[in-house]
C-alpha cells in the first residue's frame, strides 16, 4: 500500500481548515497572520503533491508565487498591526472596528 | 319624425325638470302643472289612438349605438294601452296629490319625481326594443325609490327605498341577461327582429331568455320570493302607492311578459314556471292581507295577490285575461288607494285600522269609494273585477292548469274575505280614534307621525274627490269591454298581436265558463259571509276593541312575520354578503393581502439587518462569512463532482 | 508509507500547537515546526527546490519577521492585553463551520479518484541532478522560459508590498518623536510587555 | 400644438410658484383657465396631425412622438374636463403648491395618453407619479407619509418594469415608436421574449388600473388624496393600465395577451366581487368609492381581454364614464367633508335637507356608479357585458351581473348614509354648494347624461380606431 494522492490532499485540507480556526477564533492579530500562513502552505502542500502526482512543474511554480505573496502578504499584514497599534494603543482585534457598516 | 309620440313621451320628462328646476318659484303652481304634461301626453296618446291600435302601431327611431343597437319608440296596441292607463290614471292621481301634498314643504319636488316616473314609465312601455325597455325598468325603479324615500328623514322610509332598489336591480340583471342572450342569437335587441327570429332560438336559449325577463318581472311586479319590498313600499305617500304600487310600475311585469307573447308561446316550460309562481304569489298575498292591520298595507298585499292573478293568467298563455286583469285592476287599485288616501289624510296620517271604525257616518263619499272598489276586486257581479278575473281563473282550467284553477277560486273567497273585513273593521262599529294604543295591542313607534310637515293650510276638498268621482265609472265598468268572449271589443282590440299559444288545444273542458264564474261567486259569496259574521255582526261591531285585541295578540307568528321571507333573505343573503364584506375589507384586504406585500417589505428589511449585523468591522466576522462561503462552494463542488461522474 | 504518515502526525500536531497557544511567540516556534516538516513532505514529493524556499524564505524570513514583529510591540509602548478570549461564542460556530466545510472536502475528495498513487521520492531521479522533475534546474528552467511573465508578476507585487509596508509604518514617527500629544504619552503602569510568558 | 398639451401645463405650475405665496385665488383661476384652454384644444382637435422629433437611435429607434386620436383622445378629454372641474373646488391650505401639483399632474398624464412611443409612454408613465407622491406627503391627512411611499414603491415597481419590459421591446423589434402602428408593420417576437416583455408591461398595467391582487395601495392612497387630486387620479391616472391594456396589450402583443385571458378575465372578475364585497363593509365614504373603483374598474379588464370589438367600444364608453362619476363621486364627497369635516358614514347622516344641490349631484353621480340605466355608467355596462356573452364567456357574464346589485347596495348606502335619514345635531350647518362649486359638478353631470343616452359616437370611433380592429384581428389569427 503506498501513498495516494488523496491523503496529500486530505492532509492538506485538515491543515487549511485548522488555519480557517484560527483565523475565525483567534483576536491576536500575530496569531491571526499565523494561521493564514498556514493555510497558504496547505495549498502548497496540495499544489506540490498534485504537481507530482501528475509529473508537471507548474504547480512547483504557482507554489513559487504563493511563497512570494504569503511574504508580502506578512510584510504588509505586520506593517498594520504596527500602524494600527501606534494608533490605538491596542491591537485586539474584536476592538478594532473601524470598518462595521 | 312623429311629433305627437315624441310629445307624448318627452311632454312628463320635461314637466320634471322645469319643476325640478324652478320649483321654489312655481310653489303651488307645479301640481296644476305637473298634472297639465301628463293630460297633455294623455291627449296626445289619444290621438294616436286610431293609427296605433294594431300590431305594428308607429314608431320613431332615436339612436344608435352600436349596429343592432338601435333605439326608438314604438306604439302599438299593448304600449297604447298601458300609455293611456299610464297618464290617464297617472294625472287623476297627479290632481288627487295637489289636495293630498298641499300641505307638505317639498311639494315641488314631489311633483317633479311624480312627472319624472310617467316619463320612465312610457319609456318603459314605449320603447321597441329590449334595452329601452330595460332603461325605463331602471328608471321607474329610481322613480319608486325616490317616492318611497319622499319622506327622506324617517329612517324606515330610507330603509324601505333602499329594499325596494336593491332588489328591483336583481330584477334589472334578470333581464339584462337575457338581452346578452338574445343580442348574441339574434344580433339585435329590436322586438321586430328578435321575435322574427324567434322560431330559431334554440330550446336552452329560450328558456334562459324567458327566465331571465321573468325575474325582472317578478322583481317588478312583486313576485314570490322578491316581492317583499312592496308592503315596505307603503312608507311613500298614498299617491304614490296608488300609482306606482297598484296602479302601473307593479304591472310592469305583466307588460313583459305580454310584451314577449311570441317567445313565451314557443316555451311551455317557461311558461308554466311563470304561471306558478304567478299562482303562488296569488295566494301568498291573499294569506298574508288578512293577517295585516295597516290599511295600506292590507292593500299592498291585495296588489300582490291581484297581480299574482295577472302573471298568472299571462304565465299560462290566457295573455287577454291577464291584460285585462291590469286594466281592470289599475282603476279600482287607485280607487282603493285614493280613498284609503283620503280617510289617512283626514285622521292626520293614522294608518292603522284598529284605530279607525265608524267612520261610515264621518266620511260617506270614502265608504262608497271603497265599497265600489271593494266589489270591483272581489269580483262581485257585473262589477269590472269579475269580468277580468273570472277571465284569468277560467284561462287556467282551459289550458290545462287544474291546480292553478283551484287555487284561483279558493284566493277569490280569501280576497272577499279580507277586504270585507277591513270595509266592516273601518266603517262600521264605534269609532275607535281616542281608544289607547295598548287596548289594542299596537305596540309602540308602529306608526311614525310626520306632522310637522303640516301646516295648517288644507287643499279644498274636491281636488281629492273628483279622480275618486272619476275612478268610479270605470271601476264598475271597465269590465264590460269583454262582455262577448272572442268577439268582444277587447278581444278584436288585441287581435293577434298576442300569437297563438301552443296550449291553445287543450282537452276538452270539464265545466263552461258560466259554471265557472257561479263557482267563483259562491266562494266570494262565502268569503263574504264569514268577513260579515266575524266582523259585521252587530254583536262583533259592539265589542269590537277586545275582539280586535284578541285577534292581535292571537297572531300567527307565521303570519305575523310574512312567512319569514324578510327573515330568510337576510339570513341567506343579506348577512353573509355583509360579512363577506366586513371580512373582505376589514380583515381580508388590509390584513392578509395588505400585509403579504408588507412583510415582503419587513423581509426585506430584516434581510438588510442580519447583513448589517455581519457589517460589524471585526475581521473574525468577515473572515467567517468568507469561512461559510467557502464552505457553500466546496459542498457545492463535492456533490457536482460526484453527480457529474 | 511511514515516513509520510510521521510527518503528517507533526505537520497536524504543529498547526494545532500555533493556533492555540497564548503567547504569540510560542505560536511562532510551533510555526518553525510545523515548516520544517512541510519542507520535509516537500522533499518526499521530489521538491527539493521548493523544501529550500520553504526553509529559508519561510523558516528563514517570514518567521523572522514575526519575531521582530513581536519584540518591537512588547518592548513597552503599550498594553497588548490578550484578554479573555470568548472561546464559547466564537468557537463552537467556527468549529462547527470548519468542520462541516472539511467534512464536505473530505467527501469530495474521497468520492473523486485523484487518479495515479504518489510514487516514492526516488522513483524518478536521485536529489540533485539536473533537468530532473523538482530539480533546480527543471524549475529554473520553467521559471525563466514558459513562466517568466509571472516570474515578473511576483517581482512587481514585492515592489508594490515594499511600498505599502513602507507608507503604513511610517507615517507615525513624527507623532512618536515630538509627543506633543498628551494622551499619546503613557503612564509606566499601562506598560506592558506584549507577551506575557508563561500564561 | 399637441406637444403644447403637455407643457404648458408643466410650465405653468412650475410657473405657480413665482406667484406670491398668497396668490391662491389667482394661481387657482389660472390653473382652471388653462384646464379649460387644453379642454378646448382637445375637443376641437379630434385627429391633429401627430408630431414627432428623434430621440434616441442607438440601441433602437425612439421618437418624442405624440398623437391625439384613437382611445387616448377620450381619455385626454375626459383628463383636462375633470381636472378643470376639480380645481374649481379647490379649498385647500398652501392652495398656490397644490395648484402647482395638478398643473403639472395634467401635463403630465396628458403625455401619458398623447404619446405614440413606449419609451416616451414610460416617462410619462413615471412623471405622473411625482405630483400624486409629493401631494400624499405635503397634504397629508394623518401627518405621515407611509401612504405616500406605498403608492411610490408600488407604482414604481410597475414603472421598473415597463420600463425593462419598454427596453426589451425596443431591442428586438428595432423601434418603440409603435403605439397605433398599423397592423402587420411589426416583426414577429419569439414567443419567449414576446412572453416576458409582455409580463413586463401587464405586471405595470395590473398595479396602476389596479386589479386584485395589486390594489391595495389605492383604497389608502385616494383616502389621503385631497378630494380634488383624488377625483383627477381615480378618473384618470388608474386609467393608465386599462389604456396600456388596449393600445400596448392588444395592438402589439396580441399573442401573449390572447394566452393571458383566462388568468386575466380571472382576476378581473375577482376585483369585480371583492371590490364590491369590501365596499359593503367600509365607514370611510372616500374608502367606498376606491373599492367600487377595484370593481369597476375589473369589469373593464374583462371587457379588454374578452376581444369581443362590442366589448372593447364598451371598455372605451367604461373608461370615460368611471372617470366621470368617480370624479364627481370624489368631488361630492370632498363637499361633504369640507363642509362636516368627516368622512365617516357612522357620523353622517341627513344632509339632504340642508344641501339640497349636493344631495342631488351626489345622487346623480352615485346612480351613474351603480348603473342606472339612462346614465353612462349603465352604458359602458351593457356593452362590455353584451361583448362578453357574445365572446362566448357566459358563466363570467353572469358572474358579472352580480357585482350589479351590489352596486346598488353599497352606492344607496354611501348616499343615504350622508344625506338622508333624520337630521343629525352634532353635525355643524353649512351652506349648500356655492355657484361654482355648482357649475364645476354641472359638465360632469351633463357629459354624465349625455354620454350616457348616447355613447354610440365614442364606442363607434373606439371600434373603428385601428387598436381595436388590430386586437380583434390579432386574434381571429393567433
Amino acid at each position: 500500500m503506498s501513498v495516494e494522492l488523496t491523503n496529500y490532499v486530505t492532509l492538506s485540507a485538515v491543515m487549511f481548515f485548522i488555519g480557517v480556526a484560527g483565523v475565525i477564533v483567534r483576536r491576536n492579530p500575530l496569531i491571526v497572520l499565523m494561521a493564514i500562513e498556514l493555510m497558504f502552505n496547505a495549498a502548497n502542500l496540495a499544489l506540490v503533491a498534485f504537481s507530482r502526482a501528475w509529473v508537471n512543474n507548474a504547480g512547483h511554480i504557482f507554489v513559487f508565487l504563493v511563497v512570494t505573496v504569503a511574504a508580502a502578504e506578512a510584510a504588509i499584514g505586520l506593517a498594520i498591526v504596527v500602524a494600527v497599534f501606534r494608533r490605538a494603543k491596542n491591537v485586539d482585534l474584536d476592538e478594532v472596528a473601524g470598518m462595521h457598516g | 319624425m312623429n311629433a305627437l309620440l315624441l310629445a307624448c313621451w318627452l311632454l312628463p320628462l320635461a314637466g320634471a325638470i322645469v319643476i325640478w328646476a324652478f320649483g321654489p318659484q312655481l310653489r303651488r303652481g307645479a301640481g296644476p302643472l305637473g298634472s297639465a304634461v301628463v293630460f297633455a301626453s294623455l291627449a296626445c296618446a289619444g290621438s294616436l289612438f286610431s293609427q296605433a291600435s294594431n300590431e305594428t302601431g308607429v314608431g320613431e327611431t332615436l339612436v344608435t349605438w352600436i349596429p343592432g343597437y338601435t333605439f326608438g319608440l314604438r306604439l302599438d296596441a299593448l304600449s297604447l294601452l298601458w300609455t293611456l292607463i299610464i297618464t290617464g290614471v297617472g294625472g287623476l292621481i297627479h290632481v288627487y296629490s295637489i289636495g293630498y301634498m298641499w300641505s307638505d314643504r317639498a311639494f315641488a319636488r314631489f311633483f317633479a319625481y311624480l312627472n319624472f316616473f310617467v316619463f320612465s314609465m312610457l319609456t318603459l312601455v314605449l320603447s321597441d326594443n329590449v334595452v329601452g325597455l330595460l332603461v325605463g325598468w331602471g328608471l321607474v325603479g329610481l322613480a319608486s325609490y325616490f317616492l318611497i324615500g319622499f319622506w327622506f328623514y324617517k329612517p324606515t322610509a330610507v330603509a324601505a327605498a333602499r329594499k325596494a332598489f336593491v332588489i328591483n336591480v336583481v330584477g334589472d340583471i334578470g333581464i339584462m341577461f337575457a338581452i346578452f342572450a338574445l343580442f348574441a342569437s339574434t344580433g339585435s335587441i329590436a322586438y321586430a327582429d328578435i321575435f322574427a327570429k324567434a322560431g330559431t332560438l334554440p330550446v336552452g336559449v329560450l328558456i334562459a331568455v324567458c327566465l331571465g325577463l321573468f325575474v325582472g318581472a317578478a322583481a317588478k311586479s312583486a313576485q314570490v320570493p322578491l316581492h317583499t319590498w312592496l308592503p315596505d313600499a307603503m312608507e311613500g305617500p298614498t299617491p304614490v302607492s296608488a300609482l306606482i304600487h297598484a296602479a302601473t310600475m307593479v304591472t310592469a311585469g305583466v307588460y313583459l311578459i305580454a310584451r314577449f307573447a311570441p317567445l313565451y308561446n314557443l316555451s311551455p316550460t317557461a311558461q308554466s314556471i311563470v304561471a306558478i309562481v304567478g299562482g303562488i304569489t296569488m295566494l301568498t298575498g291573499a294569506v298574508l292581507g288578512i293577517a295585516q292591520w295597516d290599511i295600506k298595507r292590507i292593500l299592498a298585499y291585495s296588489t300582490m295577490s291581484q297581480i299574482g292573478y295577472m302573471i298568472m293568467g299571462v304565465g299560462v298563455g290566457a295573455y287577454q285575461a291577464g291584460v285585462l286583469h291590469f286594466f281592470t285592476h289599475a282603476f279600482f287599485k287607485a280607487q282603493l288607494f285614493l280613498g284609503a288616501g283620503i280617510i289617512i289624510h283626514a285622521l292626520n296620517d293614522e294608518q292603522d285600522v284598529r284605530k279607525m271604525g265608524g267612520l261610515y257616518r264621518r266620511m260617506p263619499f270614502a265608504f262608497w269609494a271603497m265599497l265600489l272598489g271593494t266589489l270591483a276586486i272581489i269580483g262581485f257581479p257585473f262589477f269590472s273585477g269579475s269580468y277580468s278575473k273570472d277571465a284569468v281563473i277560467y284561462g287556467t282550467l282551459e289550458r290545462g292548469h287544474g291546480i292553478l284553477y283551484v287555487a284561483g277560486i279558493l284566493t277569490a273567497g280569501i280576497t272577499a274575505f279580507y277586504m270585507f273585513r277591513m270595509i266592516f273593521v273601518v266603517f262600521f262599529g264605534p269609532e275607535r280614534d281616542d281608544v289607547p294604543d295598548v287596548a289594542l295591542a299596537i305596540p309602540e313607534a308602529a306608526h311614525v307621525a310626520h306632522a310637522e310637515d303640516h301646516d295648517a293650510a288644507h287643499a279644498p276638498e274636491w281636488l281629492m274627490r273628483l279622480p275618486v268621482a272619476i275612478l268610479m265609472v270605470p271601476t264598475v265598468a271597465a269590465g264590460w269591454l269583454s262582455i262577448g268572449g272572442n268577439t268582444s271589443p277587447w278581444y278584436r282590440y288585441f287581435g293577434t298581436l298576442f300569437g297563438t299559444s301552443e296550449n291553445v288545444n287543450a282537452p276538452p273542458l270539464p265545466i263552461p265558463e258560466l259554471a265557472s264564474q257561479f263557482i267563483v261567486y259562491a266562494v266570494v259569496t262565502v268569503g263574504v259571509v264569514i268577513a260579515y259574521l266575524r266582523y259585521g255582526t252587530p254583536a262583533a261591531l259592539r265589542g269590537s276593541v277586545e275582539r280586535l285585541r284578541a285577534e292581535a295578540l292571537a297572531m300567527p307568528v307565521a303570519l305575523e312575520r310574512a312567512f319569514w321571507f324578510d327573515d330568510a333573505i337576510a339570513f341567506a343573503i343579506v348577512r353573509p354578503a355583509q360579512a363577506l364584506g366586513a371580512f373582505i375589507g376589514r380583515v381580508l384586504d388590509p390584513h392578509v393581502i395588505d400585509a403579504a406585500v408588507r412583510d415582503i417589505a419587513w423581509l426585506a428589511g430584516a434581510l438588510g439587518l442580519v447583513a448589517r449585523a455581519l457589517q460589524n468591522g471585526l475581521v473574525r466576522t468577515y473572515a467567517f462569512t468568507i469561512a461559510i462561503g467557502a464552505a457553500c462552494f466546496i459542498a457545492y463542488f463535492a456533490f457536482v463532482g460526484i453527480a457529474g461522474r | 508509507m511511514i515516513p509520510f504518515y510521521v510527518l503528517a502526525v507533526l505537520l497536524i500536531a504543529s498547526a494545532v500547537f500555533t493556533v492555540t497557544q497564548k503567547s504569540p511567540v510560542y505560536s511562532v516556534v510551533g510555526l518553525l515546526a510545523n515548516f520544517l516538516v512541510l519542507a520535509a513532505l516537500y522533499f518526499t514529493l521530489n521538491a527539493e527546490f521548493l523544501g529550500i524556499i520553504q526553509i529559508v524564505v519561510y523558516s528563514g524570513a517570514i518567521l523572522m519577521l514575526f519575531v521582530f514583529v513581536i519584540a518591537l510591540l512588547s518592548s513597552g509602548i503599550g498594553p497588548f492585553a490578550e484578554g479573555p478570549n470568548r472561546m464559547p461564542r466564537v468557537a463552537i460556530p467556527a468549529i462547527v463551520t470548519t468542520a462541516i466545510a472539511f467534512g464536505f472536502l473530505a467527501f469530495g475528495i474521497s468520492h473523486v479518484p485523484l487518479g495515479v498513487p504518489v510514487p516514492h521520492a526516488t522513483t524518478i531521479g536521485p536529489v540533485g541532478n539536473a533537468n530532473v522533475f523538482g530539480s533546480v534546474g527543471d524549475f529554473g528552467v520553467a521559471l525563466f522560459t514558459v513562466q517568466l511573465l509571472p516570474f515578473e508578476v511576483t517581482a512587481f507585487i514585492l515592489m508594490v508590498a515594499v511600498i505599502g509596508v513602507v507608507l503604513l509604518a511610517g507615517d507615525a514617527a513624527p507623532q512618536r518623536t515630538h509627543g506633543s500629544h498628551p494622551k499619546s504619552r503613557l503612564k509606566s503602569a499601562d506598560r506592558e510587555p506584549i507577551v506575557k510568558a508563561g500564561r | 400644438m399637441i406637444w403644447a398639451l403637455v407643457i404648458v401645463p408643466i410650465v405653468a405650475g412650475l410657473l405657480c410658484y413665482a406667484l406670491p405665496r398668497s396668490a391662491e385665488n389667482a394661481a387657482k383661476w389660472i390653473a382652471v383657465g388653462v384646464s379649460f384652454a387644453a379642454f378646448l384644444v382637445v375637443a376641437f382637435g379630434y385627429g391633429l396631425p401627430d408630431e414627432s422629433l428623434r430621440w434616441l437611435q442607438r440601441p433602437f429607434a425612439a421618437n418624442f412622438h405624440v398623437g391625439l386620436n384613437g382611445p387616448g383622445y377620450w381619455i385626454v378629454l375626459l383628463l383636462a374636463l375633470t381636472t378643470g372641474c376639480a380645481l374649481m373646488v379647490t379649498r385647500l391650505p398652501r392652495g398656490r403648491d397644490f395648484v402647482a401639483q395638478m398643473l403639472i399632474l395634467l401635463g403630465a398624464m396628458t403625455g401619458v395618453f398623447v404619446a405614440r412611443d413606449l419609451m416616451l409612454f414610460a416617462l410619462f408613465w413615471d412623471l405622473m407619479l411625482i405630483p400624486v407622491f409629493i401631494v400624499l406627503v405635503a397634504w397629508s391627512p394623518t401627518k405621515s407619509s407611509a401612504t405616500a411611499w406605498k403608492y411610490l414603491i408600488y407604482n414604481l415597481t410597475g414603472g421598473l418594469a415597463l420600463l425593462l419590459a419598454t427596453a426589451a421591446f425596443g431591442i428586438v423589434q428595432g423601434t418603440t415608436d409603435v403605439i397605433g402602428a398599423a397592423p402587420g408593420s411589426l416583426a414577429q417576437i419569439s414567443p419567449l421574449w414576446s412572453f416576458w416583455i409582455f409580463a413586463g408591461f401587464t405586471l405595470a398595467f395590473l398595479i396602476k388600473t389596479p386589479v386584485f391582487p395589486f390594489h391595495t395601495w389605492a383604497p389608502d392612497t385616494y383616502a389621503d388624496l385631497p378630494a380634488p387630486m383624488a377625483a383627477v387620479v381615480s378618473a384618470v391616472q388608474s386609467k393608465a393600465g386599462l389604456y396600456g391594456f388596449i393600445v400596448v396589450g392588444s395592438a402589439l402583443l396580441g399573442g401573449p395577451m390572447h394566452r393571458a385571458a383566462a388568468a386575466m378575465i380571472a382576476l378581473g372578475l375577482i376585483s369585480l366581487v371583492y371590490g364590491a364585497l369590501a365596499a359593503l363593509a367600509q365607514d370611510d365614504t372616500k374608502r367606498i368609492v376606491a373599492y367600487s373603483s377595484l370593481s369597476h374598474l375589473g369589469l373593464i379588464v374583462l371587457a379588454v381581454f374578452s376581444f369581443d370589438p362590442i366589448a372593447y367600444g364598451g371598455a372605451v364608453v367604461y373608461i370615460v364614464a368611471h372617470g366621470l362619476f368617480s370624479a364627481g363621486l370624489f368631488m361630492t364627497i370632498g363637499e361633504v367633508e369640507l363642509r362636516e369635516d368627516t368622512r365617516l358614514l357612522s357620523r353622517l347622516g341627513g344632509l339632504g335637507a340642508r344641501n339640497p344641490r349636493l344631495a342631488g349631484g351626489l345622487t346623480l353621480v352615485a346612480l351613474a356608479a351603480l348603473g342606472l340605466p339612462g346614465l353612462c355608467g349603465f352604458a359602458g355596462e351593457i356593452l362590455i357585458l353584451t361583448g362578453l356573452y357574445s365572446a362566448g364567456l357566459v358563466w363570467q357574464t353572469i358572474v358579472a351581473l352580480v357585482p350589479i346589485v351590489l352596486a346598488a347596495a353599497y352606492m344607496l348606502r354611501l348616499f343615504q348614509g350622508t344625506m338622508h335619514g333624520p337630521e343629525l345635531a352634532d353635525l355643524p350647518e353649512r351652506e349648500d354648494l356655492s355657484p361654482i362649486e355648482f357649475l364645476a359638478l354641472a359638465p360632469l353631470v351633463v357629459a354624465i347624461v349625455l354620454l350616457g343616452v348616447n355613447p354610440g359616437p365614442l364606442a363607434a370611433s373606439a371600434a373603428s380606431h385601428g387598436t381595436v380592429a388590430n386586437a380583434v384581428a390579432r386574434v381571429e389569427t393567433p
